[in-house]
This record gives C-alpha cells, structure tokens and sequence, in this order.
C-alpha cells in the first residue's frame, strides 16, 4: 500500500485531504447541534479511520478564530460559543419608565428643600417613619445621595441631591428651587398658607457644612 | 375477481383469504377507486372508468354477500357509479340537460388523478429531510440577556406639588391637633442602644424608659414600644433580658457580638 | 468624500472590507446563539451603518456551503443548522417525530398545496369526510394555522401551513414544495371538480385572499 502511495501521490494525498474535510465537517456538525459541551473522546469516535480527533479540532478552532463564533476547549470538552467581543448582541436593555410613589416625591422634595436632612427630620417633617425602601429607591433614581453623618448622638446619616437631580428637574442650581412666593404664585397652597410656613434656603454644596462629618469607611447602614 | 385484501381477523371456516374484503382498510370510497383503477395498470388518464365502476359495484356486491357492513359513504358511491355506467351504456338522448355522461366519466378520472398526486406529494413531503430527524438546529444556544433598569419619571411640578402638600398638611396639622404621644420602635431602639453601650453589667429598664415619659399615656407607648425594641435586641443577640417574676422590674445587659468576643 | 476615496482607495476600500468583516461576524454570531429562527430585519438592526444586511447573509450562506453546518434561509427568516448529508451522524439520540396518520398527512399534504383550503375542499380531495381529530392533530403540530374564513356561504374556515412546517420540512418558501411544478403541470390544481375551486398557486402569504375574511373574535370551532 505504502508503495501505490509513492506511485500515485496525488491520489493519495487528494482522498487524504478530502477525508479530513469531510472529518471537519462530521465535528462541526457535533459540535453545532450538541446540547452540551462535547467530550473530545465523543467526538473521536464518529472520525473517518485514520484522521486524529486532535487535528480537526485544532484546525477548526484554527478556522474559526477571528469569527462571530468561536470554538473553545474547556478542559476535556469542546463547544462553540459567541466570540467574547460581541457579547454585547446577547444583552439587551430594557428601559421601564416608572413613576415615584407619593412617599418618595415627598421625601424628594424634602431632602431637595431641606439637605441635608437626616431621616429623623425627614420623619418629622412629613410625620410619618420613612419606610426603609422609599429611601432605597430615592438612591437608586441616583437623585439622592448620602452626604455624611450630622455631628449629633448617633451620628445619623445626611442625605442631599446629586448633580443628577438638578439635570432631571431642568435646574441650573438648587437654589432654583421655587421659594414661598414662588410657590404661592404657582397655586400650589391650596387654601391659606399655613402660620408660620417658611421655605428654606437649600443648598447642594458638595463640601460638608460645620455639623457633618464624612461618611464612615465601613458600607454605610441606610 | 382478483383483488385480495388483507384482513385482521380471518374467520376459522374461510379457505379462500383473497376474497376477504376489509373496506376499513380504505380511506373512502375514492381511495377504494383508486386502488382498482390502479389494477388496471394503465395511465389514469386513459383509465377505462366503465370497467371501473363494473369493478367498484362487483366489489361492494361481494362485500354484501359477506354480510359486511358496508359504510353509507360507499353505498353512495355505488349508486353513483351504477348511474353512471347506465348512462355510459345507454345512448345519448337528444335533449338531455343532464350532463354528458363522458363529461361525469372524465371528472371521476380526474378526481383519481388528483388524489393520486396528492398521495405522492405528501410522500415526497415526509420523506424530505426533517428538522429533529435528519436536520438540527444549535443544541446549545446562548440565551439574550435581558437588563431591565428602570427610568424614573417626576416633573418638578409633581416635586413641588408634594412638597407644598405635605408641608402644609403638617402645618396645618401642628396647628389644629393635640399629637397623640408616640415613641416609634425606631426611637425605642435607638435609645436602647445608648442605654446598652453603658450597660455593661445589669441594668433596670423601668427608669430608664420612664426619662421618656411624662403623663399616663406616654408611659404606656414607652413601655410597649420599648419592650418591643428589647426583645427585638435580644433577639438579634446584642442584649439579655432579666426579669425576676410576672411584673417585677426588667434588667438588660449588653451582649458583646460573637465576633468581638 | 468620493475625492478622498479616489485619493486613497486603498484606505477606503480596507475600511470597507473591515466594516463588511466585522457585520459578518455579527450576523454570524446572532444567528449561531439563537435557538429560533431569526427574522432578517432583526439582523438588519444590529449591521454597520452602510452594510447591507442582504450582502452579508448571502456571502455568510455562501461561506458555510458545503459544510457541516449551513445557513438556510425559511420565508423572512435566517437560521443556522446541520448539514443534511449529515443527519445519521447525529439522530441516535433523537425523539423521533410523531409519525402522522395517513389521514392526516394527506389533509397535511392538501392543505399545504392547495391552502387556502376549506374543510370541504379537503374532504372532496379525499373523497371521504374528515374527522375532528385529524384537523387537531395538524394543528398541535404547529405546521397548520386557521387562516380565516372563505367569503362563501356558510362563512368556512380556511387553514394554511405555517413557518413551522417549513422549517420541519426544509422549505425556504411555500414554492419549493416537492412536486409542485409537476402537479400545476398536470393541472390537478384547476379542474372541473369541485366548482368554483380553483387554485392557482399555493400561497402561505399571512394576508388573506380576496375570498377570505379575517377569523371572528370569538373562539374558532375548529
């Protein structure tokens, strides 16, 4: 036999190459339609005699490097996956538009007005305890942020708004926040304003002002 | 007659199995048609439907003799291929309004040459290579992942709305009513936890919790808001509660965490 | 901008090759992570600017010809799968499908080349009536949808295949039926019986014909 090969090179050779594509062609297939990452030794044994498992594999994972797919060994298993730089087609980001609950435009409106505020006076202005989520969720719109602690027993923390909360609001400054004429103006009092009713001055300063201390290293408890 | 089907269940006494006549095994009497016409191996189109409506109510006849329940689908049948051998057979009348007999021969070809194409199309369809059969698709596919992040909407004027609302409510609520005294679990605890960073060794509750009280209600909201607050410190381990007997004063002490210990 | 491009062809026509590469490679990933069909516009969306989404999936189909793994396209939709020389290799472990009466795959057969169809049309095919069953068995397959109801009295409903049955039967289009052109040829769709009954072509178009109405809100009976 190995005589007729010298004889008919070409032959041989032809009938090789095709035996081998024909092998690659056996693996990609497996490899595709395999629900799970495939043993090499699986794979082996659906090769044409004579065609070492190792090379088609090295040569397809040869062929499909720089793809949109890629065939990747992991330990003693074969499968194809997406390349790793377009990961970004297999995500997808769903924006839901939500509405803030009625307690949590009102803690907004007072940490907007009145930072930094601790909860307590947050508690007291709206006379009813802050449920630990509405705080939560006034974090996450990234409106509000943890200042420092007030210098008081307890070292409650300070809560003011983020440079977010003005861009969202279209306000140039904090200080654009609509004063007590302003608000009267705009027919927000409905009936008289209260006795002694007075809005404060707010201010967003990111500096801590004399009775804040900074934040603690330790993860803050909100 | 030549014809032989098959059938399940062959009577004992019988010795003549090509006779037996199983007209469940059709799918109508069309199908039935067919397979005769197939019998006269020749093109469909050239079929002698005469010798086939002969052969049909030959058939059905034998299956009568049988005593087998012929279905009513091919006694119409019959009836119909008896008409129309009649009027193949008999002259054409000069006046007839009825349709040409030739014309009623042919459309029966016709139906048994689209039946027919319509078996071998649904056999070239099976056969055809099937997705789970002989074509698969990605075994291992990559699932899209969905992020959801959620915007959140307000418009100032829902912020100053709430602001003024509230404000006001709590103004005008300040002004009008006398507050009920109310000592929130929150403020229970977090005078508690002054009170156990000191108590180091066992310390009395009562006169602790009565700094807070001034009048008979006050001393009931502290005494219950406080209990609660002890006992949910005992339970998450950072305080121990002592009490002598029923209603005697309670003791609390600081219990060092785990950790620190 | 075609100045430049005459100036440095050479740039420009590397830049191009690159972009048509890279939306390539999207396609192709796409097409590999999904486990259903993907519509054509959906890959359209996720192309380069400039790239013609036709371009790319016919040279990604000419790419993948031959071997063990093909792009194929079913109506709107692209999707990879195994090559069909190479089933033998891969349906050991494989839930062989439901095996259809001959009852239903005749009314299979009827619907998919003459649909439109109504339940009497089948039946006057077949020569004989078509039980419930039959009818419910095509339709849990997912190869046969209601299409609507034919403008004759009576109001029938129509049925017509889906993009099911192509897929499971390896159809790109509702034309590539098998037979198809022998059975127009010998003009089984068009004769004298039943009246009035004339096909031309058979179409699995969503849009109903000018003879069909859309399905009533209520619940169809089948």
């Amino acid at each position: 036999m190995a005589e007729v090969a010298r004889l008919f090179p070409d032959t041989e050779e032809t009938k090789e190459r095709a035996l081998f594509g024909e092998a690659m062609r056996i693996a990609e297939a497996m490899l595709f339609a395999a629900s799970e990452p495939l043993e090499e030794s699986e794979i082996a044994r659906r090769m044409p005699d004579g065609i070492s498992v190792g090379d088609v594999l090295a040569r397809l994972k040869q062929d499909y490097s720089g793809r949109g797919v890629t065939l990747v060994r992991v330990g003693n298993k074969w499968l194809f996956r997406t390349a790793v730089d377009l990961g970004w087609l297999l995500s997808k980001n769903v924006v839901e538009p939500r509405k803030l609950s009625r307690a949590a435009l009102e803690t907004l409106a007072i940490v907007a007005y009145h930072q930094p505020v601790t909860r307590a006076e947050i508690e007291d202005i709206r006379g009813v305890a802050l449920s630990k989520g509405t705080m939560d969720v006034l974090i996450e719109t990234g409106w509000v942020r943890l200042r420092g602690r007030r210098r008081t027993p307890g070292r409650p923390l300070t809560y003011g708004t983020t440079e977010a909360f003005l861009m969202h609001f279209g306000l140039e400054a904090i200080a654009d926040l609509p004063g007590l004429e302003e608000l009267k103006g705009a027919g927000l009092f409905d009936g008289p304003v209260p006795q002694g009713f007075c809005v404060p001055q707010p201010r967003d300063d990111p500096a801590l002002t004399e009775d804040e201390d900074p934040l603690d290293e330790e993860a803050p408890e909100i | 007659m030549e014809l032989a089907f098959e059938q399940n269940d062959q009577g004992p006494g019988r010795d003549e199995p090509e006779f037996c006549v199983d007209v469940d095994g059709f799918e109508g009497p069309l199908d039935l048609l067919l397979e005769l016409a197939r019998r006269q191996k020749v093109d469909l189109a050239k079929i002698s439907v005469l010798a086939l409506a002969e052969q049909y109510l030959a058939f059905i006849e034998e299956a009568r003799n049988l005593r087998f329940e012929i279905a009513a689908d091919y006694l119409v049948m019959a009836a119909w291929l008896a008409y129309l051998k009649s009027r193949l057979l008999l002259p054409q009348a000069q006046k007839d309004e009825e349709p040409l007999a030739t014309d009623l021969a042919a459309a029966l070809a016709f139906r048994l040459q689209r039946l027919e194409a319509i078996r071998a199309a649904a056999e070239s369809l099976v056969n055809r290579p099937r997705l789970g059969r002989d074509l698969f698709q990605r075994g291992l596919p990559e699932p899209i992942e969905i992020s959801k992040s959620s915007r959140w909407r307000a418009s100032l004027h829902d912020l100053l709305s709430a602001y003024v609302r509230q404000r006001q409510k709590h103004a005008a609520a300040r002004l009008r009513l006398k507050q009920r005294f109310a000592w929130s679990l929150t403020e229970a605890r977090e005078a508690l936890t002054k009170l156990a960073g000191l108590a180091l060794d066992w310390t009395a509750l009562d006169p602790y919790l009565l700094a807070y009280c001034n009048g008979r209600e006050a001393r009931r909201a502290v005494r219950a808001s406080g209990l609660a607050a002890t006992l949910e410190m005992v339970l998450q381990g950072s305080l121990s509660v002592r009490q002598e007997r029923a209603f005697a004063p309670l003791w609390i002490k600081r219990r060092a965490a785990p950790a620190e210990a």
